[in-house]
């Protein structure tokens, strides 16, 4: 028999918390990029789950993975990019030292 | 007689004229032209007095006329102020008696003013008072009065405080008219009060029917006192004011501050009389409520010894006069206040009082336009600095002594008829205060001679630096004037204009009281005659064997300390520093501690707001899962 | 028989991402999570193709794996020294965010146990590339051209911000 | 286009003009020019009223005109005037006249001060010509927003602090009034077309008691702040002492009309139920206020304080004889809001002239004024007179006039609380002389003033346009009143 949906859910769950935790732990800002890749990543397989079990019919769900891809894709090549030019300012990529436009 | 409104709308003009044009005018060109507006004035205030008291008598009266009376501002439908002239026998009375003085007082200015920076501003402000003066004696309702009454006192305080670089003269002005103005709030909710229940400022309508003030506020009564006398009493209370009556007396001797011939003027003649005239005014009402005219009589009797005993003390010959004024108006006060209007003789004291207040005017305004004179020659006001004078100045000597005379009550001048019937109306009306009465009397004299022996006798002090020298003759001319008129007035038959109920009183001495007031005035006169003709050691004697009471009354009982600690240790230590503290501190402190509280919890949350991303995530997070699990508890 | 394989293979990809997710967020050498990373993306991968979606696996494969990371690894390497450890956050925050996890985890499944999916039979093996194609750049109804082309303007726009950025001055 | 939006579109126009002005010339050419226009069209507009009153025409508002400016609220822009409208207007006009004219050298940025100052004569101006609620808020809004640049840029001591304490006092009191006008909105017809327009709402009358008593204080108190009732008078002693010249002049002389226009013209208008139920407390309130004001202006050493505290005792007199809720003492009420109006613009002008000279406001540290300067002074002078209430001047016209009205009141309570009002009197005799006496009776205190000069050209033109009005009022009182007395008569009948 195949595996029950809840089983794949279950892991991307425990992805996505994996995620959020790292993002909510990590001061470096690469790694809070990871943790976001993480949960992104949970949440594509759940929209791909979700298509294939529920509605095998429909490809919305896959089409909408496809593009959370190409948006993730971008992102973090835009984000990296900051990251880096950051990087390049103040020597440091901790979230914590960029307050200078605090308040 | 509509031409009667010249008489209040010239001076008005001069005082626009005069005010506007202020120093484009020479001194010289304002004198003449305040002068001739007045004179004027007095002319067709004669003529309005000629052909009034010539007019036929309707039921033995003069039948009062409404010479003009325009709607100025209506209230209610009742209720309204009218501008008008409303001659009768006491306003005409009073307007010959103001313009007269005030004529005077505008001639002798020429000579005494002269030189002065502000003639212009002096004439103008005459002018002024002379208007609402006049105004005020014709007014037809008594809200009219109010307004004339309150530009008097504004006059009277621009008056006084002439000489405005001078610290005394400014402080005096401010307390004459603060004074005054919170007698006016009395009169001012008097006549709140007496319109409320009457619906009428009319005088005509208020005296026609004097008894329904007590219909109307039948039952209503406040602290034991029906309401209706606490109005009267209260309209008294602007009159006392205004008349000096005490304890409201303390302004008019520092208002002598002011240049003297003001002093003559306001002082003396007319706008201190305005309470009197008010009273009188009113009569009517004040007879329906009897316990106001006897307060009324208290208060003047008072009045009358405490200024008196003051006036025997003092070393400035203005204030023993200002003194001698309140002393004065308090008998006339007392007249009134024992009088009653239902029959002419139970009504003599209102005759005597109006009879009185005409020939005060008069020799008062006499012996200040002479003190003036003297204050003139040897520039002080002060006794110590005269002595001597009646070979420097014998006109202003042999006038001022007709003035002495005429207020010790000695016949035929003028003061001896009209105290005499005075004191025969208080002496009908109860013992007690006739006897008190007749006393005041000979301090009267007394102190009058005091001053007059101390100004002309006494020693000569030093004069050698500068020798008096009889006044110019724009001063001497308005004293002889007077001086003749003091001499002839007592014959005239007052009673046959001014009485009670219109009907014709025909003046007659009482014998008895008019042989005790000639002695005991000849008593007053002796003991002054005998302790200040020469300079010698009694007087410092009889002061030093009287040392508590002569310093008491020196310092005139210490009444202006009391207003001082009433004033600044209570009213403004007591009331307007905690308040203004208050504002500031409780008031404006509690917005600022909603401001600062405002700003003190933002400045906490702003915390909240750290800028971190992950606290937000994990708080956004944290409230996400806390619905979850709340929605499915619930569902 | 093949279903049993497909078991084994589930639970192969199951341990690894459960593994190697918890393993990037706790491990203090960032190249390490960087690794850790890959291994989750291969994992994902595995599962699209167990779902039948090869196209979406390979893209997984191809710009995940293939793009994205490596992208993370330069930056890794131009931004940290290599065996350098990363700061730990304090450990307040860390029991918070643990707790946060643990909780949301526990939460999340609870929900989506009692919840009762109703899961239509598998059917149509694998999902035509051909139909895909059709859909992304077609114009119908469930057909995705403007999404597509707004994806595709936005990578332009990515690029030239990146280049933007990242450009020296 | 109804001649009333003039009254907007003058200052629209001189705010255009002032952009596009390039010196100091032009800045006053237009100043002059658009402000002598108002007065202009001030007049006209009373004698426009007074001829068609005496034509017959008996309508509550004339010259109405309504265009609809926001539909899903049946917002309109809606003109219209009566008898108080329009000598309000008079009154706005002859202060702004007199402020361009006090502010004639303001230094620096004079074109933007101009242009703020304009923009609040906009809003009064637009105020007193609405009968639309929303409109009648959104002008008194556009009145108080340039306060806050007017004070904090041109203003001086604590210029800052008053600046931000008066916008946000009158901006928690706006909040209040929206609040109210939306309630106000919300029960404005029974049937269910609601609207803004304040006769409709009249007409209609169909606000239930219950929420009368909720709506009532809320909009008293939010018009009441602008009014200066106690206790939320604090803005206005450090406003107006921070403020410049001729903001003051209008603040004083204008603004706070409005705080007393409102409330009758929308709290007591609109609601005459909760008006007579609860008028008591708000009696109580500002009686205290006339009082207290008076009370606390007697230690003031500021002269601008003085004057701050006389606004807060004499705007008081106005709420307090409005809340006597009977003709005379409204038509008092309006009366005086003209007699404040101009002679606390007067004072205001005096004191920016005087300190102006002297850089001080500190009567200790002046005296002798009179022989320096003799122009300010008599008209200081006059100022007080007419402040303490000399026949003859406005004050006593508009003080008797509440007075006499508030003590035909039939209740008891009130007619003591007008005894205790009539107390105020002799407390403003005594700050008013203790400051003539100080300031410019006796010695010269500092020896440099001596070297001063009396006023200039433009400081007479504006002081002497005043003092018109001050006796023009008070020597000729009965037509004015009987304008406002009929207009009255309309809220009257409602009330009872």
């Amino acid at each position: 028999m195949e595996t029950p949906m809840i089983y794949y859910i279950i892991i991307s769950t425990i992805m996505f918390f994996a995620g959020v935790y790292g993002f909510i732990t990590r001061k470096n800002m690469l790694m809070m990029l990871i943790s976001i890749e993480l949960m992104l990543n949970a949440v594509d397989i759940n929209f791909a789950v979700f298509n294939r079990y529920l509605y095998p019919d429909a490809m919305e769900g896959m089409i909408f993975t496809l593009f959370a891809i190409g948006i993730a894709a971008a992102e973090t090549a835009i984000a990296i990019a900051i990251i880096i030019n950051i990087f390049r300012h103040i020597r440091n990529i901790d979230a914590e030292n960029l307050d200078d436009m605090k308040y | 007689m509509e031409y009667t409104v010249i008489i209040l709308l010239l001076p008005m003009a001069m005082f626009l004229l005069l005010g506007l044009l202020d120093s484009k005018l020479s001194p010289r060109m304002a004198g003449i032209l305040g002068t001739l507006g007045m004179i004027v004035c007095t002319a067709v205030a004669y003529t309005t007095a000629y052909q009034y008291f010539t007019q036929p008598r309707i039921d033995g009266e003069f039948p009062p006329v409404t010479a003009i009376n325009i709607e100025w501002l209506r209230f209610t439908d009742f209720l309204h102020i009218d501008l008008g002239i409303y001659l009768d026998p006491i306003s005409v009375m009073m307007l010959v008696v103001i313009t007269t003085v005030s004529l005077m007082v505008h001639i002798y200015s020429l000579g005494y003013m002269h030189g002065e920076i502000g003639f212009q501003r002096y004439y103008a402000f005459l002018s002024l008072f002379s208007m609402s003066m006049l105004g005020l004696v014709v007014a037809t309702n008594i809200f009219q009065m109010y307004i004339f009454w309150e530009l008097v006192g504004v006059s009277s305080y621009l008056l006084i405080g002439f000489y405005y670089t001078k610290p005394e003269a400014v402080s005096a002005s401010k307390k004459a008219f603060i004074v005054t103005r919170f007698a006016d709030l009395g009169f001012l909710i008097g006549i709140l009060i007496l319109s409320f229940y009457t619906k009428t400022f009319d005088f005509a309508t208020l005296t026609a029917a004097p008894g329904t003030i007590i219909t109307e506020t039948a039952g209503a009564s406040f602290l034991g006192c029906s309401v209706a006398a606490w109005a009267l009493a209260l309209i008294f209370m602007g009159g006392a004011g205004k008349s000096a009556m005490f304890p409201l007396h303390i302004w008019l001797p520092d208002a002598m501050e002011g240049p003297t011939p003001v002093s003559a003027l306001i002082h003396a003649a007319t706008m201190v009389v305005a309470g009197v005239y008010l009273v009188a005014r009113l009569f009517p009402l004040f007879c329906v409520t009897p316990e106001v005219l006897d307060f009324i009589t208290v208060v003047g009797a008072v009045t009358a010894l405490y200024a008196a005993i003051v006036a025997c003390v003092q070393s400035d010959i203005k204030r023993v006069l200002a003194f001698s004024t309140i002393s004065q108006i308090a008998f006339m006060m007392v007249a009134l206040g024992v009088a009653r209007d239902t029959d002419l003789h139970a009504g003599l004291g209102y005759m005597a009082s109006m009879f009185h207040l005409f020939t005060h005017a008069m020799f008062k305004a006499l012996l200040f336009l002479g003190a003036g004179a003297i204050i003139h020659a040897v520039h002080s006001n002060e006794m110590t600095a005269m002595g001597g004078l009646r070979k420097y100045m014998p006109i202003t000597h042999i006038t001022f002594l007709i003035a002495c005379l005429a207020i010790a009550g000695i016949p035929p001048f003028s003061g001896f008829f009209s105290k005499d019937e005075i004191l025969t109306a208080v002496m009908n009306k109860s013992l007690f205060w006739g006897i008190w009465m007749t006393v005041v009397a000979g301090l009267t004299a007394f102190y009058m001679f005091r001053l007059y022996y101390r100004i002309f006798w006494w020693n000569k002090p030093d004069y050698s630096h500068h020798t008096p020298h009889e006044a110019p003759l724009t001063m001497t001319i308005p004293l002889i004037i007077l001086a003749a008129i003091t001499c002839v007035a007592g014959f005239i038959p007052f009673g046959e204009f001014v009485s009670v109920n219109g009907q014709p009183y025909h003046i007659h001495l009482d014998p008895t009281v008019a042989t005790t007031s000639i002695i005991i005035a000849l008593i007053g006169i002796s003991l002054a005659t005998w302790l200040f003709l020469k300079e010698n050691k009694k007087p410092g004697a009889m002061a030093d064997s009287m040392r508590t009471l002569y310093t008491a009354a020196y310092h005139r009982f210490y009444i202006d300390e009391i207003y001082q600690f009433v004033t600044h240790k209570i009213i403004f230590a007591l009331i307007c520093r905690p308040i203004a503290w208050f504002d500031r501190h409780i008031i404006d402190g509690t917005m600022n501690m909603l401001a600062n509280v405002t700003q003190g919890v933002s400045a906490r949350i702003k915390g909240l707001q750290s800028g971190y991303i992950q606290s937000y995530a994990w708080i956004f997070l944290a409230g996400a899962l806390v619905i979850a699990i709340i929605t499915m508890c619930c569902f | 028989m093949e279903s049993i394989a497909q078991q084994v293979i589930f639970y192969l990809l199951a341990i690894v991402i459960v593994i190697c997710s918890v393993l990037t967020v706790t491990t203090r050498r960032i190249l390490r999570a960087a690794t850790y990373l890959l291994f989750v993306l291969f994992a994902t991968a595995g599962i699209y193709f167990m779902l039948d979606y090869t196209f979406l696996g390979a893209v997984q494969l191809a710009v995940y794996a293939g793009g994205i990371l490596v992208l993370f690894v330069f930056s890794i390497l131009l931004t940290s020294h290599p065996g350098e450890r990363t700061p730990q956050a304090s450990i307040v925050k860390r029991i918070l965010g643990l707790i946060l996890a643990i909780a949301g985890t526990a939460i999340c499944t609870y929900a989506l146990i009692t919840y009762p999916f109703e899961t239509i039979p598998l059917t149509g093996g694998e999902l035509d590339v051909k139909a895909i194609g059709h859909a992304l750049i077609g114009m119908e109804k469930f057909q995705y051209l403007l999404p597509f082309e707004a994806i595709s303007v936005l990578l332009l726009a990515c690029i030239i911000g990146g280049i933007m950025i990242a450009r020296k001055r | 286009m109804n001649f009333l939006s003039l009254f907007v579109l003058i200052p629209l126009l001189m705010m255009v003009g002032l952009a596009i002005a390039r010196s100091m010339k032009q800045i006053r050419t237009v100043a002059v020019v658009g402000s002598t226009l108002q007065l202009g069209l001030a007049i006209y507009t009373l004698i426009k009223f007074l001829m068609e009153r005496a034509a017959g025409n008996t309508e509550e508002m004339l010259f109405q005109a309504s265009t609809m400016w926001y539909e899903p609220l049946n917002i309109h822009y809606a003109v219209g005037v009566d008898g108080i409208s329009v000598t309000m207007l008079l009154l706005s006009a002859i202060i702004v006249f007199a402020g361009v004219f006090a502010s004639w050298k303001i230094e620096p940025l004079s074109k933007e001060f101009f242009l703020w100052l304009i923009l609040l004569s906009i809003g009064v101006f637009g105020f007193f010509i609405s009968i639309d609620l929303f409109t009648m808020f959104m002008f008194y809004e556009v009145a108080l927003i340039p306060m806050y640049l007017l004070i904090g840029i041109w203003g001086s001591g604590k210029k800052n602090y008053s600046a931000m304490k008066l916008t946000l006092m009158l901006m928690g009191g706006s909040a209040l009034l929206m609040l109210g006008i939306i309630g106000i909105y919300y029960h404005s017809s029974a049937d269910g077309n609601y609207t803004m327009n304040l006769l409709e709402i009249a007409r209609n009358n169909a606000i239930p008691e219950n929420w009368q008593y909720f709506l009532f204080p809320l909009t008293f108190v939010g018009f009441g702040v602008l009014g200066a009732m106690f206790p939320f008078h604090t803005w206005s002693p450090d406003g107006h002492a921070s403020a410049p010249t001729a903001v003051s002049m209008l603040h004083a002389g204008v603004l706070m009309k409005l705080g007393g226009y409102g409330c009758f013209r929308v709290a007591i208008y609109l609601m005459p139920f909760a008006a007579n139920e609860l008028s008591w407390i708000f009696l109580i309130l500002t009686g205290i206020s006339v009082v207290y004001g008076a009370f606390s202006a007697c230690v003031q050493t500021d002269l601008k304080y003085i004057n701050a505290y006389s606004s807060v005792s004499h705007c008081g007199l106005v709420l307090f004889a409005i809340l006597m809720l009977n003709n005379t003492a409204m038509t008092g009420a309006v009366m005086q809001m003209l007699s404040h109006g101009l002679m606390t613009a007067l004072f205001f002008a005096l004191i920016g002239m005087i300190y102006g000279r002297t850089h001080t406001r500190d009567i200790r540290e002046m005296g002798g004024l009179m022989k320096i300067m003799p122009f300010l002074s008599v008209c200081y002078v006059i100022a007080g007179l007419a402040s303490l209430g000399l026949p003859g001047l406005s004050g006593f016209v508009a003080e008797m006039t509440i007075f006499v009205g508030s003590f035909q009141h039939s209740d008891m309570f009130h007619r003591v609380f007008t005894i205790i009002a009539c107390c105020s009197i002799v407390i403003t005799a005594v700050y008013i002389l203790r400051v003539v006496g100080k300031l410019l009776y006796g010695k010269v205190q500092n020896e440099h003033h001596r070297e001063l000069t009396d006023a200039t050209w433009w400081e007479r033109l504006s002081a002497v346009t005043l003092i018109i009005g001050v006796a023009g009022l008070g020597l000729f009182p009965g037509w004015i009143s009987q304008l406002i007395s009929n207009s009255l008569n309309v809220i009257i009948e409602r009330l009872s």
